[in-house]
């Protein structure tokens, strides 16, 4: 019948709709289920995990000794241009000339963390860092010598 | 970066010239008005331009203008190394940058002939359910927003949260992964990451019925959805479309049935179809394909067997000389990898068959003669993602 | 405080606006811009005219709309007074209503609440 | 005891004592114009910081939490900023219209104060006609929104602004319609009439299942009346971006703006009066004690509560549904609200005449 | 239907198109290479022929051989489940070819693509305009091998 119908169809409806709202008032009462994390504020407590991609980093031991040979492999990994070797003269301990790394400059702003430049590298001299806040006012101090100044390749590395 | 003013100078130009100059839709009449929806537009999530012919509320013609977000992914690759073009390809369709991924290393891997170690095929195909689950779920938030319901969106972004942490976790990132190399996986999976899918498949079960309560079986969300965007079986395979969408018109087109990759001939799982062909078949394809997914990775968790998740590869990949072309299901659809190689180290054309580009070509098709709200809703189960589209 | 409250109510209105107005306007400077002016679709400029003719599906409600509202005016005074009358208070309505639905129903039939 | 109509007295007495009677009035009228302006502001600012907190409470989320404690002057910031963006118009925009708009919506939404009782005997003005007054005022909405929507010269604006033309006009029945039924039921349209004759119970107690549908109907009447969510295709954002006000910026979106929280208040006051009692506190039948404890809250608190929780259910509403299609919204009204409030109108009718109420 | 029944009756319907099978690609992809004059009556008949029944273009797409320019079309029917590739051969400086948007409809996107990109002509096209990019760029062609970028920041 019409009537029936009519009044089953609005009745049908209205139960749909007192269901989303058991649901909303649910989460409206419940404030244990929020699930806002307070960024700033949460810094600390802020564990990125370890294989988290943030920059490239170059890790120097107390001697600031590094293990970069300069193999350039990082350099032809990357897909963007971000890494450039540049090399200098040295001289090593026989008085010998020895081709070294004078700085690795990386390009943050160019890089997309894809991670190959690590997966190259046969010495594992860079690793990526686990920082995320990469804002500056400028944009020229995205461009990171890698190397610390005066630091010299470890011994052993090849 | 000399080159930066240049292109801004460009940019300028070429947004005075715009569309202005294309000629009205056939049987433009006195009272139509043309509106443009996007590209800033809450609806279109990203840059997608549509230019509407109006008649009161009455959609008479949608032509999408594209290319605001076009890179050229295709040229890029020409000059980057096997091994580097696969990472351009997560900024595609960035939301199942995983499957894309997995596409362009399949892709490879059979120009190259690799078998790459059953470990890794668990591992590539866990992580691509899981990128599925993510998509769709937020699919089904941005898609409830732009039908005005704003709760199930953050809802829905609490499940998609953990399975980003579990991705960052793994693979080091939460968007753009750039996890699959040729060859296998680039880490191995991270300890924890069984006990941590267990504990979002438990998140996900106890939370699924919400959607339920929330939006299939809402009266109004039915009835935005039901009717709305009626797309035939013939039509959706006339325009290409795979994916959700030709799946909610009952077309079987789902690559992991039809021409299994890595391990999907040996899982069980069902082919989603309905036959409404509407919006609300799409919604439905796409909730069940998050069940679907989560069946697959049940029986997968407890068995990821023991070995290498990478096969050693040459440090300079060359592909022979030829054409190689893979397919995967995106969780938008079927995504081609088509490489012609001359025998170097970059591939010589490439050619990406994006599963948006064909979906968004029906959408003039189903819009005409819907009302201006439909279109949001016919939008929305599109699932458009602009980069895919754009590349 | 009686019918001048409305004239109280309207000052306040237009006090108020009108000084949160001044105060924004006073607080910056205002510039120009040629692309501020357009009228926002999207950041495309925008084609034809808008102050055209729209379809007349939206008319049609409003003429509908008169009809019934014109109704209700009718049964606010025999609201109040309803109670008092007793039955043939709603005797009347009934006739009233059914005589309202018929033309109600006529529109249905003829589709004019239909949208287009 | 404390209470507004106290406080009213004794400021009248003494002006009365030390001004002469026109300075009396004139400054009376002064005062009253604060009080409404003040309470306007505040209202919106509470209402404001309300929303956001019920959405971010069903969204699973903090809310606002950074501006003084809990985030309460989040909204004041708000204003702040607003009051110091640009009130731009558009080059084409008929500038006269334009600018008028938010005006009417304001002068619209503080006329539909007047009849508004916030307390015993605490009421602007007691007008006989006070229901339909109400009803005739806020339909002058839609010409503030029309205005807007033509005027600014943007299609979107063009269309949200016809959508809420129809959208409101087709909703003014069904209101009318469940108000009506509770002016049989009580045979007055003076607001303090209606209040006193719930002295014994609440309408919606006392009226049964016609009353309690009267009410639903009223309820999502005016949730369409004042376009929000699920109704809100005036501005429906994912479709017209911002509907009728997309082109205002500054202080005249903040009107309008704040006409709409004011007029979701003033209906969610309406609907408290007429249907929950306005003022009069909740009693059960002989339970004296109860009753008693009961008359000790200010009637103030009885009508503010009432109030905020019907527009605690209007927000309920909005953060819960999507949003409905101009034709579905339509056929609502006309296919489900609209004859089910007419025949619901005869039962009632039917009700009062046989005395079927307590 | 097998791969080797496939080709017999691809021959059949074109004698003049060279078929080889495309073994790198995977199993059961079969090349078909026709010329542009062909290609139209060619793609109706694949489409129409019940016993192939090639409903579903899935991809189009051009190559830039330098010398000249490669269409190439992979089909499937959705029935049988078997793919080809057909490929026609264009002239560089004036590449011109038949649409072929009435018979799959989503040709019509992917062909406008092909137009701005490789500046290939579409015969018949019943909307041919630039898709991607933006007006007014007309005659110079993307994704040619000997486009040079104009502003190419990053040179490598």
């Amino acid at each position: 019948m019409f009537i029936k119908k009519y009044i089953q169809e609005i009745w049908g409806a209205v139960k749909s709709l007192l269901k989303g709202m058991r649901r909303t008032g649910y989460y409206f009462t419940h404030h244990k289920e929020i699930i806002t994390q307070q960024y700033p504020d949460n810094r600390e407590t802020l564990n990125l995990p370890e294989r988290f991609k943030g920059e490239v980093v170059m890790p120097h031991d107390e001697n600031n000794e590094h293990r970069c040979t300069g193999c350039q492999a990082c350099e032809l990994a990357c897909p963007n241009g971000t890494i450039k070797v540049i090399f200098k003269n040295e001289l090593n301990a026989e008085g010998k000339k020895k081709k070294a790394i004078d700085k690795l400059v990386y390009h943050l702003e160019l890089c997309t963390m894809c991670n190959l430049c690590i997966e190259a590298c046969p010495s594992d001299a860079i690793k990526m860092a686990q920082t995320f806040e990469h804002s500056v006012f400028d944009r020229n101090e995205l461009t990171k010598i890698l190397n610390n100044p005066g630091s010299k390749i470890m011994d052993g590395v090849e | 970066m000399e080159g930066f003013g240049e292109v801004l100078k460009m940019y300028r130009k070429t947004e005075i010239i715009n569309d202005s100059k294309a000629p009205p839709a056939e049987g433009f009449g006195e009272a139509d008005m043309i509106i443009n929806v996007g590209p800033q537009h809450p609806a279109t999530h990203g840059v997608l331009h549509l230019v509407i012919t109006l008649n009161g509320e009455t959609i008479k013609n949608v032509e999408p203008h594209l290319g605001y977000i076009h890179r050229s992914i295709e040229k890029m690759c020409e000059s980057l190394s096997y091994r580097q073009f696969i990472y351009v390809t997560s900024r595609m369709d960035y939301l199942s940058a995983h499957i894309n991924n997995h596409a362009c290393a399949l892709c490879v891997e059979q120009g190259l002939q690799v078998e790459i170690p059953p470990r890794a095929q668990v591992i590539r195909v866990l992580m691509d359910e899981l990128t599925r689950i993510a998509s769709h779920e937020l699919w089904l938030g941005a898609m409830a927003m732009d039908l005005g319901a704003f709760t199930p969106f953050f809802h829905a972004f609490r499940e998609r949260e953990s399975i980003n942490d579990i991705m960052e976790e793994t693979c080091g990132a939460r968007l753009t992964m750039n996890y699959m190399v040729p060859g296998g996986v680039m880490h191995d999976l991270h300890p924890s990451f069984q006990q941590r899918v267990k504990d979002f498949m438990q998140l996900y079960k106890s939370k699924v019925h919400e959607y339920d309560e929330m939006l299939t079986g809402n009266i109004i969300f039915q009835n935005r959805m039901k009717n709305v965007g009626v797309l035939s079986a013939e039509d959706a395979i006339s325009y290409g479309c795979t994916g959700p969408t030709a799946r909610g018109s009952g077309v079987s087109c789902d690559v992991r049935k039809l021409y299994p990759y890595e391990i999907y001939n040996t899982l069980e799982f069902d082919e989603v179809l309905e036959t409404g062909g509407d919006s609300f078949s799409r919604y439905m394809v796409r909730v069940r394909e998050m069940q679907q997914s989560i069946r697959i990775i049940e029986q997968l968790i407890d068995n990821i067997p023991e070995g290498d998740f990478q096969t050693k590869t040459k440090a300079v990949l060359k592909l022979p000389k030829g054409e190689f072309y893979s397919r995967v299901e995106t969780a938008r659809g079927e995504l081609g990898v088509y490489i012609v190689s001359e025998g170097a180290t970059t591939p010589y054309r490439i050619k990406f068959r994006s599963p948006g580009f064909s979906n968004l070509s029906v959408l003039n098709h189903i819009a005409k003669g819907s009302k201006l709200g439909d279109l949001v809703a016919m939008m929305g189960t599109l699932d458009l993602v602009i980069p895919d589209i754009d590349r | 405080m009686g019918a001048s409250s409305l004239i109280v109510l309207i000052i306040a209105a237009i006090a108020f606006s009108g000084i949160a107005i001044l105060v924004s306007k006073l607080v910056l400077k205002p510039t120009t811009n040629k692309q501020k002016g357009e009228p926002y679709e999207c950041g495309i400029p925008t084609q034809g005219k808008t102050w055209t003719q729209l379809n007349v599906g939206y008319y049609l409600f409003a003429l509908i709309f008169l009809i019934f509202d014109v109704e209700l005016v009718f049964l606010f005074p025999w609201a109040v007074v309803a109670k008092g009358m007793g039955w043939i208070a709603l005797v009347e309505i009934v006739i009233f209503f059914f005589i309202l639905f018929m033309g109600f129903l006529y529109a249905h039939k003829k589709g004019a609440l239909k949208w287009m | 005891m404390w209470s507004f109509s106290n406080i009213a007295n004794s400021i009248h007495e003494w002006l009365s004592n030390n001004f002469n009677p026109t300075w009396t009035i004139i400054i009376e009228m002064v005062i009253a114009g604060v009080a409404v302006i003040s309470l306007f502001a505040l209202l919106g600012l509470v209402l404001v910081i309300m929303e956001r907190k019920v959405s971010a409470w069903m969204q699973i989320r903090l809310g606002p939490n950074r501006v003084g404690p809990k985030g309460m002057f989040q909204s004041l910031a708000d204003t702040l900023k607003l009051l110091v963006k640009e009130g731009l118009t558009p080059g084409g925009a008929d500038k006269f219209l334009f600018n008028l708009a938010p005006f009417i919506a304001m002068i619209v939404a503080m006329l539909l104060m007047a009849p508004i009782a916030f307390a015993k005997d605490f009421q602007l003005w007691d007008l006989n006609i006070g229901v339909l007054f109400v009803s005739a005022v806020s339909s002058i909405m839609v010409i503030s929104i029309l205005m807007a929507g033509w005027a600014s010269n943007n299609k979107y604006s063009l269309m949200g602004a016809m959508r809420s033309g129809a959208q409101i006009v087709s909703y003014e029945l069904s209101a009318g319609l469940s108000i009506l039924a509770v002016v049989v039921m009580t045979g007055s349209l003076q607001v303090s009439e209606i209040i006193e004759s719930q002295r014994n119970g609440w309408w919606i107690f006392k009226g049964h299942l016609p009353m309690l549908i009267a009410f639903v109907t009223f309820i999502i009447a005016v949730t369409a009346e004042t376009n929000r969510a699920p109704f809100d295709l005036a501005e429906a954002e994912s479709e017209l971006t911002a509907g009728f006000h997309t082109e205002y910026s500054g202080m005249k979106f903040a009107l309008f703006f704040l006409a709409e929280y004011v007029n979701v208040f003033i209906v969610c006051a309406i609907g408290a009066t007429l249907f929950l009692g306005g003022w009069m506190p909740f009693h059960i039948g002989k339970w004296e004690g109860f009753n008693h404890v009961m008359d000790y809250i200010p009637s103030s608190i009885w009508f503010f509560g009432k109030t905020f929780f019907l527009i605690f259910l209007i927000m309920w509403f909005r953060w819960t549904f999507p949003r409905l299609r101009i034709d579905q919204l339509l056929n609502l009204e006309w296919k489900y609200l609209l004859p089910i409030s007419m025949i619901n109108l005869l039962i009632v009718t039917a009700m009062a005449i046989l005395g079927w109420h307590f | 239907m097998t791969n080797e029944e496939l080709k017999i009756k691809l021959a059949e319907i074109l004698p003049t198109a060279t078929i080889e099978e495309a073994a790198e690609i995977g199993p059961g992809w079969i090349t078909v290479n026709v010329e542009p004059i062909e290609w139209l009556a060619f793609a109706q008949q694949l489409r129409k022929e019940e016993a192939l029944h090639f409903n579903f273009l899935f991809c189009l797409t051009c190559i830039d051989w330098k010398t000249h320019l490669t269409m190439v079309y992979h089909l499937r029917s959705t029935i049988f489940h078997h793919n080809i590739v057909v490929k026609a051969k264009l002239d560089r400086d004036k590449p011109a070819i038949e649409t072929v948007s009435h018979i799959w409809r989503t040709a019509e996107f992917h062909e406008r693509e092909v137009y701005e990109m490789f500046g290939v002509d579409f015969l018949n096209h019943p909307d041919l305009r630039l898709l991607i990019l933006p007006d007014g760029w007309e005659g110079k062609n993307p994704m040619r091998k000997d486009f040079e970028d104009p502003v190419n920041m990053i040179r490598l």
